[in-house]
């Protein structure tokens, strides 16, 4: 039914090119990936060597999967958010707060696992609501609007643990960062599941639909009857309730809480991981496989940063670089002063 | 007669594959008012764009003064004695009127703006159109006719010998427009040559010396505006004779058959619309005439609940009911369409299927969503149904042509299965073909007990579909027309002058 | 509206102006001002309440948070008026932490600076106000040593040193080393590299196989250690970190790759924090160099001394202990931090 | 309605500042007031520049970056190449304003949202900072040591250092600049309605660039000032800086949106964000991060209030 016939009103040159970045928008993420594992292949041939290690599946593809854990969460949460027309530049701080809370919980053995994963998931979720809040209700821009809680929540965070990194030992929430299942580590799980169940919400719920009609034109949606308030809101909820949950990870990984440290700079890698997987700023139409394969692709350039030995502060070069790159590529104009150029001999 | 000071000859313009302009010529002497007619989409638009210098033509010459030029930028049109006031009011409304008046060329010494000296040529440059405003007030705080004075007033504060004004009158009431004249008959006296774009052929007759008439980005004639009837004029603009379809109104002129299905008693908002009655009854087709901001779109917002009145009830198929939000409204059965389709209509990015069964899906909440292959269904349907040329469902909406757009956001009010419709300028923007379409298909509805609200600024077209007209004037109804009062000098002369209101 | 505001701007200024004038002259006449709460700067022996201002870099490490503590504490038990400061590890707000003490005029400062370099200026500033700067735990790059009274710190070489010697040692001069530097240009990164270096030297066996940056940070320590691991495999034989929280964060990786860290891997690092203890009492981590983060007695020795305008040597080397898997039982017990 | 959240901002500044002062005895002296501008100098030039971007209707992340570009930059070239400073800096500057221009470019030929590339103009500069060098460089110079000693004096013990007289000259320059120049009308008319703007003849593009070169110069300067202050350059200072100058310019009554605000607003942003932080120090018990939590609310708090004096100004209109 969807037959492509050629398009009588928009034969211009460049609208195959369009139809087909439409049809495939993971090409140009896709190709930078696959780019930069190449690139560690030739330079150790055992980057993607796998062994099995007392157990579990050992080797740097899992480490990727692993330590990228954190990012695609993220990175989940931000393309909602982007895709509904905003911006959220608390995730970093929300991870801390949450990473907070649950240590302090954690060095209570009274209190159960689950208070000590849902409390601070809940905290999230406030922190999350209080963006969607001053976004929608109030009307402030995404940006400055979660700038408010990027300052101050590190700062509640630290009042949280009194400037301290307070450790703590308990075993059922240190498995969350560490544990493995079935070989694997266990935040794979964890990321499999989040994805599974965004997706199912999206694309087998209209919520999707929604969300992508708020972000192209959110008047229209609202004259077609979409209550884009309620869609804009719950979108920072979820981005708020994914940071808590990387938070969550990252604080089990290290077995302490690192209020300072803790999702630094992360709401950045995020935010480049959701552009760079093809999902534009200006919202509306977004890929979540994009946005993984965006953040994955930052984790393995973190990596390679590692492998080549090239000290930490200078890998922030190399990510600018590949992010302004792939957003060229995806820019109209950009291609189409490049199609001038290659179009302009044939021109008669 | 007097001489030609600027002459465009054969210009042509293509965006991508659409042919804007196809060979549109203007002749414009000194010391005339020259009315540019022709339908939505004839090119009046694209050709004073290239005239001022936003396009650059792809073939065809501009002649001013016997001298060819081609202005590449608005400054250079200016500068070259050509400027321009555009249809929607173009000025920065966080400046002020004397920043505004004389952005780009504020009086300077050694680089410093002098700010004494700008206020008095702002004040001077007011003056001149008999405007008393406060120089120093921000744009964006002062009315809108006031702002198109003010835009008028930059226009000529350069030494322009060529004024353009697109659509001038759209937002401006009767007081607003007779002294919007009054100026432009002083400035044609002081040797000025006026190119005036607008819709309303009333204006036309009122103030023009002569008419171009564009279609589909050719020149089609150039006449005395004396000695050119209206009707040939339309038919010129429309290029055929539509006589026949355009006097077929029997049909739609059966008065009100079925029972009340909804009606509203005084409802109104401050500064919004003054209250009104309006009943709607089951396969009823209700024209609302009246001039742009005389609260013909207000009403309908306010009935689909896009603005909350905040006076008077409606009640719908006899129950009262409270429209908060188009969730609202949806629920008992309203549709709209709305007359921004950039701004309130088309999702541009989305495609053709997810903008047609997004309003019948958010009736159905979040969580049922109609399966795939019942949206390609519905979809297939419409597309069928109302003749939607589009190179794939799947193709994403801002592809389609005007026309095909106003159809599909036709398709989605249609999709929700509504009792009652609201179709504010549906027909405006597009082709003529499309146009007789919407308006066969509207009438098509009425047949199924479907009521429809119709609003339009082409009488003929409210003539041709409508059983009744309200008439709306300054955001108040003035009048109500039914049977064989229904006819465009009527709604006309109830539109102008307070005393024959029905 | 904004004439106004500037104006009032300046009578404040010129306001202020008069009152600090004459209350920095009572100052020079050295008798007490009620209003600052202060002492004159003749306030010699510890019978007069002082007022000193603590610029410290922040809390970003067990380590930092003791020598908080110890400051903190000492200052209690002396009955000084502690002003203290965090800069959150930004030597922009340390500088204006310590311009504020001098603006504030407090008898003497200790600055603990997060960088070696940038601090002639602002040390300048309070020499001028005759205020004096005790350094703890970390020297500064300066030609004027006359801009600070003293500098109490452990000698960062002499603990690369001490970890270099016990390493070899113990796998008697035959290793395949990672080491986990700190943060890049602070001091003790700097200085542990010299010191461990130094220290290998002697054995032509042991060699440096990595050398990363983990930032002083678990997290980090534990990502590079992955890294690494998967690099190098089984060819490392120890590994060396430049503080406990990244020899922390290796032992997990260590672990995760299904080696045994204490045995398989020998993993030694500096500081000697209690997890650093926990962690060799289980026989993960092999050594930890004490860097005793306890200042505060010696600083305020210092600060009282200063204030009286005695000398001081200007360093004040603070002893440091190695801690091993053998003696760590035994002491755990009195760890403090 | 500039005007008002303008006087808003100064009386919170007014109320800042007696607060602090009636607290903590010896905070309203000239040195407190001096020590104001010349710690918080470095802020403030680049909250100027960024005020500029933000009224276009743009934003600027890369200012933190740019700065500790500069200053490392500058460092380097004076020690290791002993290049004479002034030299090094009109280089540093420079390349400030050409990195602005650049991706002022960008953002206006290949209409990239000017967040994502001042995004990662911001992670380039920083991460070139430190390529120069990983430490902080010591500048041992005669210049800079007669430039750490300059100053004008207000009192016998307060003085007006280096960078606190190239902030306020640059102010002065830049209130010129932005209120009685073309280019400072074009500015507001980019950010007012960019389409209108350019069908009244606006250069937009040149003016875009333009604000976004001048963000860039700004930013170096800023981070030449922090080369005077510390004598040294430190490619790890200024993180979170451009923050902390978008916060100053918001709490100046400067709207995101553009198109709306003052220079005068901004600098009571900055006068504010640097009362409360040494309020902070004077009191000497409360911990640090109450600083951004202060700064948070103070920035929520402007915005809401700046929201409501928009919506009543539209019901009026």
């Amino acid at each position: 039914m969807s037959t492509t016939r050629p398009d009588p009103l928009h034969p211009d040159p460049l609208h195959k090119l369009r139809a087909y970045f439409a049809g495939f928008p993971l090409l140009w993420p896709l190709v930078g990936l696959a780019a930069l594992l190449l690139f560690n292949v030739v330079y150790h041939p055992g980057f993607l060597a796998l062994e099995v290690r007392d157990g579990h599946l050992y080797g740097t593809p899992v480490d990727l999967l692993h330590q990228g854990a954190k990012g695609i969460l993220l990175a989940i949460g931000m393309t909602l958010v982007i895709a509904s027309g905003g911006i959220d530049l608390s995730v970093g701080s929300v991870m801390a707060l949450a990473g907070a809370a649950a240590a302090l919980l954690a060095k209570r053995a009274d209190l159960p696992l689950v208070a000590v994963i849902v409390l601070p998931l809940l905290l999230a979720a406030i922190a999350g609501l209080w963006n969607g809040l001053l976004v929608t209700r109030i009307g402030i821009q995404p940006i400055i609007a979660t700038l408010v809680l990027m300052t101050s929540g590190r700062g509640l965070a630290m009042l949280l643990t009194g400037g301290q990194n307070p450790a703590f030992d308990r075993s059922g929430f240190i498995f969350l960062g560490n544990g493995h299942l079935l070989g694997l580590p266990f935040t794979i799980y964890l990321v499999a599941a989040a994805l599974t169940t965004a997706g199912l919400l999206l694309r087998r719920t209209a919520l999707g639909l929604f969300l992508e009609s708020t972000g192209d034109n959110e008047r229209a949606s609202r004259a077609s009857g979409v209550d884009a308030r309620l869609v804009k809101t719950a979108v920072y909820v979820v981005s708020g309730v994914c940071a808590g949950l990387a938070g969550l990870v990252a604080t089990s990984n290290i077995k302490q809480a690192d209020p300072i440290r803790t999702g630094e700079m992360m709401e950045l890698d995020a935010i480049f991981a959701v552009v760079v997987g093809g999902t534009a700023l200006t919202g509306g139409r977004f890929t979540l496989a994009g946005s993984v394969v965006g953040a994955l692709l930052i984790q393995t350039l973190t990596q390679t940063m590692f492998y080549l030995g090239v000290p930490p502060p200078i890998a922030p070069v190399p990510k600018a670089i590949i992010v302004l790159a792939v957003c060229l590529l995806q820019s109209a104009g950009f291609r189409r002063d490049v199609v001038g150029l290659v179009k302009r001999p044939i021109r008669r | 007669m007097t001489r030609v000071l600027l002459e465009l000859r054969d210009i042509v313009k293509t965006f991508g594959s659409v042919k804007a302009l196809d060979r549109a010529s203007l002749t414009l002497r000194a010391g005339e008012i020259h009315a540019l007619m022709g339908e939505n989409g004839a090119g009046k638009s694209t050709l004073i764009k290239v005239l001022t210098g936003v396009h650059a033509p792809d073939a065809g010459t501009i002649v001013l003064d016997g001298k060819p030029i081609a202005p590449r930028s608005p400054r250079e049109a200016e500068q070259a004695g050509i400027s321009t006031v555009y249809q929607e009011v173009n000025l920065i409304p966080t400046l002020s009127i004397a920043d505004n008046l004389l952005l780009g060329r504020q009086p300077t010494r050694l680089g410093w703006i002098r700010r004494r000296e700008l206020v008095r040529r702002a004040e001077a440059a007011v003056a001149r159109l008999g405007l008393e405003i406060d120089v120093t007030r921000a744009v964006g705080a002062c009315p809108l006719a006031i702002q198109q004075m003010v835009a008028i007033a930059r226009a000529l504060d350069i030494r322009a010998r060529v004024l353009v004004l697109d659509e001038p009158t759209s937002s401006l009431d009767e007081r607003e427009v007779a002294s919007l004249f009054e100026l432009l008959r002083r400035l044609r006296a002081e040797g000025l040559a006026i190119v005036l774009v607008t819709h309303f052929l009333d204006q036309v007759y009122a103030v023009s010396d002569r008419i171009t008439v564009l279609r589909n980005g050719a020149f089609v004639g150039e006449h005395e505006t004396s000695e050119l009837p209206r009707r040939r004029l339309i038919e010129a603009m429309l290029g055929r004779d539509f006589g026949d379809e355009a006097d077929a109104r029997p049909a739609a002129a059966a008065a009100a058959t079925g029972k009340r299905l909804l009606e509203a008693r005084g409802i109104g908002r401050r500064g919004l619309l003054s209250p009104i009655d309006l009943a709607l009854s089951e396969g009823e087709i209700v024209g609302l005439a009246g001039l742009l901001g005389a609260g013909r779109t207000e009403t309908a917002r306010l009935l689909f609940g896009l603005e909350a009145a905040d006076s008077g009830a409606i009640t719908i198929g006899g129950q009262a009911a409270v429209l908060r939000s188009p969730r609202d409204a949806m629920g008992k059965g309203l549709a709209f369409c709305s007359e921004d389709r950039r701004a309130e209509g088309i999702l541009p990015h989305l495609s053709v299927r997810e903008n047609l069964i997004l309003a019948m899906q958010a009736g159905r909440g979040p969580w049922r969503l109609l399966p795939r292959r019942e949206q390609d269904a519905l979809v297939d349907h419409y597309i069928r149904a109302l003749g939607i040329k589009a190179p794939s469902p799947e193709a994403p909406i801002h592809t389609l042509s005007g026309g095909n757009q106003q159809k599909v956001l036709l398709a989605r009010a249609l999709a929700t299965q509504p009792k009652i419709l609201l179709l504010d300028e549906p027909t405006r923007g597009i082709d003529v073909g499309a146009k007789l379409e919407i308006e066969r298909l509207v009438r098509s509805l009425r047949e199924r007990g479907m009521s429809v609200l119709f609003i339009s600024s082409d009488l003929d077209e409210l003539v041709r579909t409508c059983g009744r007209v309200a008439v709306l004037r300054d955001r108040r109804k003035v009048g109500e027309l039914a049977g064989d009062d229904v006819r465009p000098d009527k709604i006309l002369s109830v539109i102008a002058h307070e005393h024959d209101a029905a | 509206m904004r004439a106004l505001y500037t104006a009032l701007f300046l009578t404040a200024a010129v306001v202020a102006c008069k009152k600090t004038d004459n209350k920095e002259s009572g100052k020079e006449s050295g008798k007490p001002d009620p209003a600052s709460g202060t002492s004159g700067t003749s306030g010699t022996s510890g019978t007069k309440q002082l007022t000193v201002g603590f610029a410290q870099v922040g809390a970003e490490s067990a380590w930092r948070t003791a020598e908080t503590g110890s400051i903190r504490a000492e200052a209690e038990k002396r009955k000084v008026n502690l002003k203290f400061s965090d800069a959150q590890g930004k030597q922009e707000n340390q500088i204006t932490a310590v311009r504020g003490f001098i603006a504030q005029g407090v008898d003497a400062i200790i600055l603990a600076p997060v960088v070696e370099t940038g601090w002639e200026p602002v040390l300048l500033e309070a020499k001028q106000a005759k205020i004096p700067v005790v350094l703890v735990d970390r020297g500064i790059k300066t030609s004027d040593e006359t801009l600070y009274a003293t500098l109490i710190a452990s000698d960062f070489v002499a603990e690369g040193k001490m970890a270099a010697e016990w390493m070899a040692k113990k796998l008697n001069g035959k290793a395949a080393v990672v080491e986990l530097q700190g943060t890049p240009g602070s001091a003790p990164a700097i200085d542990r590299k010299k010191g461990f270096e130094e220290g290998i030297k002697a054995n032509p066996n042991m060699k440096i196989i990595a050398s990363q940056s983990g930032d002083f940070r678990r997290s980090n320590g534990k990502e590079v250690m992955e890294a690494l691991l998967k690099k190098h495999g089984k060819e490392i034989t120890a590994v060396y970190a430049h503080n406990d929280d990244m020899a922390l964060g290796a032992i997990q990786a260590i672990e995760e790759s299904g080696a045994k860290p204490g045995t398989d891997v020998i993993v030694v690092s500096v500081d000697g924090v209690k997890d650093a203890f926990t962690a060799m009492v289980e026989g993960k981590l092999s050594a930890s160099v004490e860097c005793n983060p306890l200042l505060g007695p010696m600083a305020f020795d210092a600060v009282e001394k200063a204030v009286a305008g005695q000398t001081l040597p200007k360093r004040q080397v603070v002893e440091d202990k190695l801690f091993d898997t053998t003696n760590a039982k035994d002491v755990i017990a009195t760890r403090q931090y | 309605m500039s005007r008002l959240s303008f006087a808003a901002t100064a009386v919170v500044l007014v109320l800042l500042f007696g607060t602090a002062s009636w607290l903590y005895p010896g905070f309203l002296s000239a040195r407190v007031i001096a020590n104001l501008f010349g710690d918080n100098a470095a802020l403030g030039i680049a909250a100027i520049g960024m005020t500029f971007v933000i009224l276009s209707g743009g934003i600027d992340l890369s200012v933190g970056a740019v700065l500790a570009f500069t200053s490392t930059l500058v460092a380097l070239l004076v020690t290791r190449h002993a290049v004479p400073p002034l030299l090094a800096i009109a280089l540093g500057l420079a390349i400030g304003a050409a990195f602005g221009a650049v991706m002022g470019a960008m953002i206006h030929r290949y209409e990239l949202p000017p967040f994502l590339v001042t995004l990662a103009g911001m992670f380039f500069a920083r991460g070139m900072a430190f390529v120069l060098s990983l430490e902080s460089l010591g500048i041992s110079h005669p210049f800079y040591r007669s430039a750490a000693t300059f100053g004008i004096p207000l009192s016998a013990k307060a003085t007006l250092n280096a960078p606190a007289l190239i902030f306020l000259v640059l102010f002065a320059a830049a209130s010129c600049l932005l209120h009685a120049t073309r280019f400072g009308r074009d500015v507001y008319a980019v950010g007012g309605h960019e389409p209108s703007a350019r069908l009244l003849g606006v250069a937009v593009g040149k003016t875009k660039i333009a604000v976004y070169a001048l963000s860039g110069t700004c930013s170096a300067l800023a981070g030449v000032v922090a080369t005077l202050r510390m004598g040294s350059g430190n490619p790890a200072q200024g993180t979170g800086f451009e923050l902390d100058a978008i916060a100053c310019v918001v709490i100046g009554g400067t709207l995101l949106s553009g198109g709306v605000g003052s220079l005068a607003g901004t600098l009571n942003g900055v006068l504010i964000f640097g009362t409360i932080q040494i309020a902070l120090v004077f009191d000497g018990r409360l911990n640090s991060w109450w600083a951004r939590i202060v700064v948070g609310a103070l920035l929520l708090l402007f915005i809401v209030f700046q929201k409501l004096l928009a919506r009543a100004a539209s019901r009026r209109a």
